[in-house]
């Protein structure tokens, strides 16, 4: 199902869902993060494995109830202010957080979308997470009598995922480093794909992960969606406008009338969301 | 760069610049390498550019053999991918690569580093009410599990080289003899940490790091005063070969310096 | 390291190890198959997903001592003979068997590929395979209760699989149907790829998979190498070569006649290993 | 084929015609299928030639929403890769497509089938000295316990419909009333038996397979004479609609009869 931006977060994102957002580095779905802050929702669960500075935007928003992830970082710049705020000192309000590494999330992703209830992995033994984080358990390998750790599945309510292409009928094409998102994709009730453009038929390219129209609940065509990521094959990593983040997202109200400006506001550059039919909008973020 | 005399004098090396180069030369060609971001990459990138050509560098987004002309900002550049011999989906670069003990050294950062090598990378202080937060785990713990051995880059000071880390994010020798064996953690651990004043390697009876080597123009003492426990020294303590005028003009061009 | 096949069976493959010889179908490594029976390999246990009539032949030569399978028949048209005679007759010798499903099998490969001793699956409840089979035991998920089914990792002693193509320094490529050939690869500590050419430069293909040159020990070229099966790009399936395999495999004296001619034989068609320097070959089959 | 004239007469169909036809018609459009080869292949191909254009196959060799122009001989032929939506690993199609329950109907073959739907594709007598070694498990026992559904294909007569199966490949209605719930399968198992001769259904309350509907021309009574146990018949037995010209057509021009 083809949906303006606005309404599939609409229709997709409830107050106090489980929503994972992922990509790694690449195909990142920045816009859609943007419209989730305008639609005012709140009480998320947000999960990633590598929360970067659209988690820090929404944290800073106030979306979020609790943040599941392996590494929160701004990739090659530093730290995330406002997660640091967050967790720091509340602001604006308290973020509880469930960690792991990213062998774990990747394969509590894996679990969830293979339908398991759990997954195993030799990881965290001797690290200070296994006391931290209840999610992680040994479990015994029934034929060796090795222990192993155990990590239960992951399945969000909704996942948001950016990709480069999908056809009229709904099947998503995205190529490049693909990441976690068809785990993350298959694990979820529910799944959002923003796309650059959507076309009659997907060439075949090389690298490429197809997700079938079945498992997509709908998609957006958002161009630039992914900035200032990258989407392979249409735009490069803003690197600048990473760097950028850390002094804007240094103080809060600078944060906040960025926040204004950028994602409330009417101006927007490449990546503002296709506008819903009968001023939808409005309402949405009223 | 051909002509000899366009090469920079080592003696213009930086405290960063000998770190870099002394972890380069710690990589063997034609092994395998888990790259992280930062230092390590630009450590791999330097080596693949010198003395190891072959160096098959893996970076955790899940390109392997990547053979980036420039230095990648995040582990997940797109020239990552585009120069890598497979992209394989984050799942398997995990279970199928790290897991499975395919990767011969990992490199690792770390805000606090402990007598021990053991690293902190999630909080400074209490975790529940941290003076600083950092970004916590990503692939760290399973590298330092199960890579054939862990290579440490970190600039030396009694604040990151502590006598205990605040949280135990990536096991280094535990608490001493044995304990990686009983934690069932298959590769060799931190074998050297390599700083910005000397390098650093465990005592093959008790673990504890000792200092082994001081770059050119540091004294032990100085590498003592930036450590946070009584640090021990080799009695042959090694002075670290400065760098070639040739590893020193790779680095500047990865770098973009001079 | 490139090597004639008869040079890397030679080298790769010994009595009595376990050897997982993959292909769902489509580039099944048929020609390794005839020369490991030319090198009169014995007690080997052979894995794999779908035993068809190239194990038939292995075992009818008397290679085998054990079979771990999920489906052993020929596909699209009926029984494999020389497995049922070894099975019910014991000839010409006695096949033991360890049966799992096709689920249970391909985890048990992922788990070998991914340095895990067992694997975690909802399968074999209620079915007569638990009681029959060692390797199925019970786990429960530690945070639901829930029971699931384990198996150990599969970790062959030698893999070979047939590609379409490597590059000279080993790196290998496939396409179209890949089955479970990366994990058994990967699973086993020696691997063996025979390949349709060798080439200069591996231009990316869609749907591809690359195993690089450091998990593989020897690629040999085999042009026609998975014949009657089909090597995608390459050539067809030789659906008449399945069906007349069952007239041969019905009889035993067919069936050595038909070994000695075509396998042991100087004749042989496209799918004729390459000959090696200095009439090894001969030295390896006496 | 478009004139009414050239299509083949409902008359001339034989058992295995019906039979396919009938199956076919179980499939609904826009539903996903399990699709192994043989019997099971053709009626999906069928189906969605006619009534079902949007019936996704699923093949387990990892092709997903194949749509094969002719009829595979195999379960990995490259007619199959070259049509489908996509083309996954075999673990992926099992663990992320079958177990994780996203595939709506399983078609199954059986060697033998017994009063509770229970399938035997192992071996028939004693395991350890079988009169008949068959093929094994292959996809069969997860795409019983996983789909949403199953439907069985297979010809009827008292060798193949027994009182129990001599090996439990795959399970159906085990021993009657709340043993799928028991084991945790989470599929509603076998929904429809369809054979050469009619259709057998669980009854609600039992699980016992019932006869609820004969094929044109066949009798319930020769169907109990096909059944290795006192089959029971619905008191609202049906008769199966024959097939009609156009899928008879289109049948034959997929198994190249006629």
């Amino acid at each position: 199902m083809i949906l303006p931006l606005d309404r599939a977060v609409a229709e997709l994102v409830r107050d106090g869902d489980t929503v994972a957002m992922e990509g790694f580095t690449h195909l990142i779905p920045v816009e859609a993060g943007h419209e989730v802050i305008r639609q005012g929702r709140r009480d998320l669960t947000l999960v990633r494995m590598t929360p970067d500075i659209v988690y820090d935007r929404m944290i800073g928003a106030g979306c979020a109830r609790k943040l599941v992830f392996s590494w929160g970082g701004n990739p090659g710049v530093g730290s995330l202010h406002r997660f640091r705020d967050a967790v720091g000192n509340g602001w604006p309000r308290p973020l509880e957080l469930e960690e792991h590494s990213h062998a774990g999330m990747a394969n509590r992703y894996a679990a969830g979308a293979a339908g398991l209830p759990f997954a195993v992995l030799r990881g965290y033994a001797g690290t200070d997470l296994v006391g931290r984080t209840p999610t992680i358990k040994p479990i015994t390998c029934p034929f060796t009598g090795e222990e192993l750790a155990a990590v239960p599945a992951l399945n969000p309510d909704v996942a948001i995922v950016h990709a480069q292409r999908a056809d009229r009928a709904g099947n998503v094409q995205m190529w490049g480093i693909t990441g976690v998102q068809k785990e993350a994709v298959l694990a979820a009730d529910r799944a959002l794909v923003t796309v650059e453009e959507v076309v009659d038929e997907l060439e075949p390219v090389p690298g490429q992960v197809v997700l079938p129209s079945r498992v997509v609940t709908a998609v957006s065509p958002v161009p630039g969606g992914a900035r200032p990521s990258y989407a392979h094959g249409y735009y490069v990593r803003d690197n600048d406008a990473y760097r950028a983040w850390d002094a804007v997202s240094r103080d809060r109200d600078r944060f906040t009338a960025w926040l204004d400006a950028e994602v409330f506001g009417a101006g927007g550059g490449p990546g503002t969301p296709v506008a819903a039919p009968g001023g939808e909008r409005e309402e949405q973020t009223a | 760069m051909t002509a000899t005399e366009s090469l920079p004098s080592p003696a213009t090396a930086d405290a960063d610049e000998v770190m870099t180069v002394t972890a380069a030369r710690a990589l063997a060609d034609g092994t395998s390498c888990f790259v992280g971001i930062g230092l390590p990459s630009t450590a791999a990138n330097l080596a693949r550019r010198t003395h190891a050509p072959r160096l098959w560098m893996v970076y955790e987004s899940g390109t392997l053999g990547a053979s980036p002309s420039t230095l990648p900002l995040s582990i997940g550049d797109g020239e990552l991918a585009e120069t890598a011999d497979s992209v394989v989906p984050v799942t398997e670069v995990f279970n199928y690569w790290l897991q499975a003990g395919r990767i011969d050294t990992g490199f690792l950062g770390a805000a606090q580093i402990d007598r021990f090598g053991n690293i902190n990378t999630t909080a400074i202080g209490d975790y529940d009410a941290p003076a600083v937060r950092l970004p916590g785990a990503g692939g760290a713990p399973e590298i330092a599990a199960s890579c054939g051995r862990v290579i440490v880059i970190v600039r030396q000071s009694p604040r990151t080289f502590v006598e205990r880390v605040d949280f135990t994010t990536s096991v280094g020798h535990g608490g001493g003899p044995g304990d990686r064996e009983r934690l069932g953690l298959r590769g060799a651990g931190p074998v050297r940490v390599i700083t910005d004043l000397g390098v650093l390697e465990p005592d093959p009876a008790t673990r504890e790091l000792v200092l082994t080597s001081v770059h050119p123009g540091i004294t032990a003492e100085r590498a003592r005063e930036a450590t946070g426990w009584d640090l021990a020294v080799a009695p042959d303590l090694a002075t670290t070969p400065a760098p070639e005028p040739r590893e020193l003009a790779v680095l500047r061009s990865l770098t973009g310096r001079g």
